[in-house]
C-alpha cells in the first residue's frame, strides 16, 4: 500500500520542532515510522531533537539529507516565510498545520506553491497519512489504517470520525489529505481527486466538504471523468452563511448560490457521486460503490 | 471583525480618502448638537454592521428642529436583529455622480479582486447581473501589486478622464494600499461619491478585518469595544463563536465537527443555539471559558460537546467543562462525545461530572443521546 | 539615411508634454519632423499640445495611435513610474531625459527594461536623433547632419561638440545615442555597437567615454568582432576619482584599475579602435579609417 | 554625499543596529566629559569622510586623565586633507570576531551587492585578493529583495550557526532594508564585532547616500550642515562641484564636457581648480551663483566656461557671469565658449562684460585662448 504524495521515498523535515507542539509531534510521527530526516529552526541550528539534528534552515536540511518534504508547526505569524523558505528550497511537499493564518499570507502561500509546483497542504490542516507508511502532521495515527479508500478532506477532526466508521465498516485509507479548513488553501481538492484517480492502491475516494467556495463544484467537474467512485459528505447545512459585508462577494462569485450545500451536493451527484447525508452514511455508500 | 460605516471610514479618512464631515452620537441631544455644528441640513445614519438600513428607516435626512425627534425614531431601533445604538451624523452632501468601488479577497482563486463601476449606488448587484459590461475587474497577484498606472488604465475603463480620472485612481491605490497593510478581506464603497466641484469622497464604508491579523494590527483596538460582545469575548478566549436561534449549545473542536453537529440537530427538528469552534490546543481553561460563554446565551438548556484530543490530554478538557457547570446554579443538560489523547480518563471526568458520555464515533450517536436527555 | 532604433517607422509619444520644458521640447522635436503622435499627463488627459492629443496613460496611446516610442520629460520623482509605465505598456524605445534621478529608481528602470527587451536610453541622456528622421531628446537639431557615422555618447554636450567637428570634417551622422550621464543607465553601450555594425546606413562608429564602469571596456570585447572602424574619445583623465567610501567598491571591481581612462583606452586599441586624444582628432581618425 | 562614522551610527541605530555607546565632542573638555560618563576606558576616533585615519593616528584608546591630551593632539590633525573638528568617544569593547559587511550599487549590472566575510577587520581588499573565497557575495535584483531566508543562507557560508547566525542574519536583514529605504549607494560595517556574550555590534560605519535621493530623505538634514562648506552650497545651487588643486576654475555644462576642459588644461600643464557642472536648465541665477562659488576657492585666477544652451537662451546664463564678475573687487580671467539658444546675443554679453568669447566648436580653442590670456 503507498496512496499519494506521502511514500517511503518522502524525506521530511519539521519546521518549528524545538516548540512544543513541534517537538511532541514529530515524535509521533517518527513512532508510526514516518521518513523525517531533520528539523528547521533559526538559531537553533546544532541542537538535536528526538535524536533528529535541528538546523536553521530549510537549504541546509536538503544539502545535508535530501529533504524534500515538510511538515510546519511555526506560530501563525511566522508560517508564510516558513512556506516560502521551504518551497524556495526545493521541497515539494508542504504541511503547513497552524491555524489562525492571516488570509494575505496564505494568498503568498498558495501562489508561490502554484507557480513552483509544490504541493500545499494547509494552513489549518490535520495533515496528510498514508496508513502504515507514515504521517505528516497531527492526526491520532490509530485512528487510520491500511486500505484503498482515498479520503479528501477540508475538515480535521471530521475527517477522523469518517475514517473511524470506514475502518469500522472494514475498509481503510490509502491515504487521507487535508486541505485545511481555511477559507484559503494551498491545494484545490480537485487536484488531489486526480492523484487518486492514477493511484493504483486507491479504489474509491471519498470527499469530506464544507459550505463556502467552489472546491467542491469544481472537484465535480473531474468526477464526471473519474473510473472510480467517489462518496461526498458537505457539512454546514445549517451553518450560518458567512455573512461577509457588501456585495464584492456577490458580485465575484459565479452565478447565485455557489458555495452553499445545496450547490455542492448538486454539482457533485450530477456529476456522479455518491452523496451521503451525515457521516454515519459514508461507509454504505461505499459498500454499495465498490461491490 | 466587521466594522462599522464610521470605523471604516475613519479608516479611509486616515489612508486619505476623504469622507463627509460628520461624528458618532449615542443620544438624540448629541445628534442635535453634532447637527447644529454641521450646517442647515444633516443625515442621521444607524451604524449596524448589516446592510439594508435604507428600506428599514434607519437613514434620515433632517433639518433644524426635526434632529431630536428622528434621532430618537433611529436609536434603539431594530434592524436585522441588531439594536441601533450610535448614529453616524454626516454633512449633507449632493453627488453629481455615484461610483461603486470595492476590493475583496477572492477565496478560490487566491487573489485580491478589485472591483469598479461608474453605475454605483443603491444595487450594484443588479448592475452586475444586467450589465456585467458596467462592472471592471482587476484580479491582484499577491506578490504583484499592481502599480498607479494600472489602477489608471483599470479606472478608465469607466469612460474618465482628466482630474477625476486622476482622483479615482488616488482613491483606488489608497484603499488597495489600506487593505495590503491592514489585512482587509471586504473594503467597499458605495458609493464614492463626486461631487460639482470635483471632489471625491466616501459616501459608505463596509469593511471587514481578518480577525487571524489581529495579532499585527493596530487600529483595531478602539474597535473592539463596540463588537457583539459576546463575539469579542470568544475572540478573547481564542474560540469561534457565532449565536444562534436556538436552545442546544454546540461545541465542538473543528468547524467541521460542530457543522455537522448542528446539521444533525436541525434534521431531527431542533435549533443550534450557537456555533463554537475550540480550534486545536484544547486546554481545561479553554473549555471552562468556552462553556460558560455559550451558557450565557440565556436560550440554552442544553449542550453537546464534541471533542477529539490531540497534543492536550482530552480529560483536562472535560475538567474545565465540569468546573464550569459545578459553579451554575441552572445547570444544562450536557451529552459528550470526545475521543483522542486520554479519553477514558476524560469519560471519567466527565460522567462524575455529570455528563452524558457517548463513545462511540459517530456523531449522531452524540445528537440521539442528547435528544433522548432532553425530550 | 535611416540610422538604428529611431526611423521612419517610430511613433513616439512625449510623457510630461504639458510641463514647461516637455512642452517646448515637443514643439521642437515636431518642427524636426519626428514621428510624434501623442502626449501623456496624468490628470490631463483631453488637453491638446501643439495640436497633439493628451492622453492620461500610455496604454491609450498604445490603442489609439499605436505608439512604439517615448521620450519622457517627467520630474526626477516621477520618473521611474513613467518608464515602468511606458515598459508595461509595450513601448519599444524609451528615452528619459530627466536628470537627476535616484539610483536605486534607476536600477528598476534598467531592470524591467532588461526583462523587456526594451531599448531604454537614459536617464540623463540628450536622446537620440537620426538626422534628416527625427530626434527623442533635447539636442539642438541643428547641430547635426544627415551622413554615415554612428555615434554613441555617455556624455550630452560633449556629444554635440564631437558631432560639429564632424560635420565640419565633412562627415554627418547616421544617428547619435546618448545612453546616459550617470552612473547607472538603461542600456550598455555594446548593445548599440551591435545595432550601428548591422545597419546597413552606418560606416564607421564613435563612442565618446567617461571614466567610471565599464561599458567601455566590455565594448570592446564585441569591437575585436566588427567589420566596421570604431573612433573613441574618453573623457576624465584628470578626473577626481569617485572617491567612494569603503571597500565594496573595490571589491566589487574586477581586477583593479577597471573603469579608469587608462583601462578604457587599453581595452579598446587592444581591440582595433583608434584613439582620439582629444575630441579635435576624432575627425581625422575618420579619415584615415575610411579612406 | 558621504555620512560621518558617527552619523551612519546613528543610521544604524535608528535601524535597530546594536552600535558601541558613545558620544561626539568638539573640544577635549567634552571629551574627557564623555569618557568619563562611559568608564575607565574609551577609544576617541577622529570623524573624516575617508579611510587610513587608524594609521594617521586619528584613532587612540584612553584612559584616565590622558584623555583631554590626546584629544587634545587629535582635534585639528590633518587627516589627507580633512581636518578633524569632531572625534566619537566611545566605549573600549573586546571583540572576539571581526567580520566584514557590506553592501553597494553595482553600476555595472544595475544591482545591489551584500558582500560578507568572516575575515572582517584591517583589510578586507587584501582577503578579497588572497581568498577570494573567504568573501561571499550576494546579488540583489532590484525588484526581488531577499527575504530572511535567503540572506539567512547567504551568511551560513561564512560557517555560522544558531543563535550567532541568527544574529547576524538580522544585521544583514537591517542593513539591506536601511540601504533600500534611505537611498543607500554604499553602506559598510567594517569590522562588525561579535563579543563573548554573544552581542553583535557595528565597530565603524562607511555609509554613502545618493545625492539625487535626498529630496525624498529626512534624516540627512541634521548631517548637511558637517559637510564641506563649498560642497553644501552647491548642492544647494543646484551644481555638482569638486575642489580641486590647481588655479583655473572649470564651469561646464555637462560632465564630459567640463571633463575633456580639465583634461585639456592638464595636457597644457595647467591644473583645473575645480570640476563644476550646472546640469540642464542655465539660468542667470544659477549662473551667477556658480560662478560665486568658482571663485570662492582663493586659488582661483582665471576660470573657463564652456556651455551648450537648450531650453533657456543661453544669453541668461551669460548675464549671470557677468553680474557676479562686475561685483567682484578682484575679477579673475574669464574666457566662455557658448553655443546654443541665442548663442549671439550671448557673446554680446560676455563680451560687453569683459569676457573673451571662443565661437568655435572644439573646446581646445577656448582652453588656447585662456592659456594665451593668462601667459
Amino acid at each position: 500500500m503507498m496512496g499519494i504524495l506521502l511514500n517511503r521515498e518522502t524525506k521530511a523535515v519539521v519546521q518549528g520542532i524545538t516548540g512544543r507542539i513541534g517537538s511532541i509531534q514529530a515524535s509521533w510521527m517518527l513512532q508510526y515510522g514516518t521518513g523525517i530526516v531533520a528539523g528547521v529552526t533559526p538559531g537553533k541550528g546544532g541542537a538535536e531533537v528526538h535524536g533528529l539534528p535541528v538546523y536553521d534552515d530549510v537549504y541546509e536540511t536538503v544539502e545535508k539529507h535530501d529533504a524534500n518534504a515538510s511538515v510546519i508547526f511555526v506560530p501563525a505569524a511566522f508560517i508564510k516565510d516558513a512556506v516560502l523558505e521551504a518551497i524556495d528550497a526545493g521541497l515539494k511537499l508542504i504541511v503547513a498545520i497552524s491555524e489562525h493564518v492571516p488570509v494575505h499570507d496564505v494568498l503568498k502561500m498558495k501562489r508561490a506553491a502554484e507557480n513552483n509546483a509544490v504541493w500545499l497542504l494547509g494552513p489549518n490542516t490535520p495533515g496528510i497519512i498514508t496508513p502504515g507508511v507514515g504521517k505528516l502532521g497531527i492526526m491520532p495515527g490509530n485512528m487510520f489504517k491500511e486500505g484503498s479508500i482515498g479520503i479528501i478532506s477540508r475538515s480535521g477532526t471530521l475527517s477522523y470520525e469518517v475514517a473511524g466508521l470506514i475502518n469500522e465498516a472494514g475498509f481503510g485509507e490509502s491515504t487521507l489529505a487535508g486541505v485545511g479548513g481555511d477559507p484559503v488553501v494551498g491545494t484545490r481538492m480537485v487536484r488531489l481527486l486526480k492523484e487518486f484517480e492514477s493511484d493504483p492502491d486507491t479504489e474509491a475516494v471519498v470527499i469530506v466538504g464544507e459550505i463556502g467556495g467552489n472546491s467542491e463544484e469544481e472537484a465535480a467537474e473531474f468526477i464526471e471523468e473519474m473510473s472510480k467512485p467517489v462518496v461526498a459528505y458537505i457539512a454546514g447545512r445549517t451553518a450560518p452563511s458567512g455573512r461577509r459585508m457588501g456585495h464584492a462577494g456577490a458580485i465575484i462569485s459565479k452565478g447565485g448560490g455557489a458555495g452553499t450545500v445545496d450547490s455542492k451536493e448538486r454539482a457533485l451527484r450530477e456529476a456522479g457521486a455518491l452523496l451521503a447525508e451525515k457521516p454515519g452514511d459514508v461507509a454504505g455508500l461505499l459498500k454499495r460503490a465498490l461491490k | 471583525m466587521k466594522l462599522l460605516e464610521y470605523q471604516g471610514k475613519k479608516l479611509f479618512a486616515d489612508s486619505g480618502i476623504a469622507v463627509p464631515a460628520g461624528e458618532t452620537a449615542d443620544t438624540p441631544g448629541q445628534a442635535a448638537r453634532i447637527a447644529g455644528e454641521i450646517g442647515p441640513e444633516a443625515v442621521l445614519k444607524a451604524q449596524v454592521p448589516v446592510g439594508g438600513r435604507g428600506k428599514a428607516g434607519g437613514i434620515k435626512i433632517v433639518s433644524g428642529s426635526a434632529v431630536t425627534a428622528e434621532a430618537a425614531s433611529i436609536l434603539g431601533m431594530q434592524i436585522k436583529d441588531h439594536r441601533v445604538e450610535k448614529l453616524l451624523v454626516e454633512e449633507k452632501l449632493s453627488a453629481e455622480q455615484e461610483i461603486y468601488l470595492g476590493l475583496i479577497v477572492d477565496t478560490d482563486t487566491g487573489s485580491i479582486v478589485v472591483l469598479f463601476s461608474p453605475k454605483g449606488g443603491v444595487d450594484i448587484e443588479e448592475v452586475a447581473e444586467k450589465e456585467p459590461d458596467q462592472v471592471f475587474r482587476l484580479i491582484v497577484d499577491p506578490f504583484i501589486i499592481p502599480p498607479r498606472y494600472r489602477l489608471r488604465r483599470f479606472i478608465r475603463q469607466g469612460g474618465y478622464r482628466g482630474k477625476l480620472l486622476e482622483e479615482l485612481t488616488s482613491v483606488a491605490e489608497k484603499l488597495l494600499k489600506l487593505a495590503l497593510k491592514s489585512d482587509l478581506l471586504v473594503a467597499e464603497i458605495n458609493p464614492l461619491m463626486v461631487l460639482a466641484d470635483g471632489r471625491v469622497l466616501a459616501g459608505d464604508s463596509k469593511v471587514e478585518i481578518d480577525d487571524n491579523a489581529l495579532f499585527r494590527q493596530q487600529f483595531e483596538k478602539r474597535f473592539w469595544e463596540e463588537q457583539d460582545p459576546l463575539e469579542q469575548e470568544a475572540r478573547e478566549i481564542g474560540v469561534t463563536y457565532v449565536k444562534l436561534d436556538g436552545s442546544i449549545g454546540v461545541i465542538a473542536s473543528g468547524a467541521g465537527l460542530a457543522m455537522t453537529t448542528m446539521d444533525l440537530l436541525k434534521e431531527a427538528g431542533h435549533e443550534p443555539a450557537n456555533f463554537l469552534e475550540t480550534g486545536g490546543g484544547i486546554t481545561e481553561e479553554l473549555l471552562y471559558k468556552a462553556f460558560r460563554l455559550v451558557c450565557k446565551n440565556e436560550k440554552v438548556n442544553s449542550v453537546i460537546i464534541n471533542l477529539y484530543g490531540g497534543v492536550n490530554p482530552i480529560e483536562k478538557g472535560a475538567r474545565g467543562v465540569v468546573r464550569a457547570l459545578s459553579e451554575m446554579d441552572n445547570p444544562p443538560v450536557v451529552v459528550a462525545k470526545a475521543l483522542g489523547n486520554k479519553q477514558e480518563e476524560c469519560w471519567d471526568v466527565f460522567r462524575e461530572g455529570g455528563v452524558s458520555v457517548v463513545t462511540a464515533v459517530e456523531t449522531e450517536a452524540a445528537v440521539r443521546e442528547l435528544l433522548k436527555r432532553i425530550s
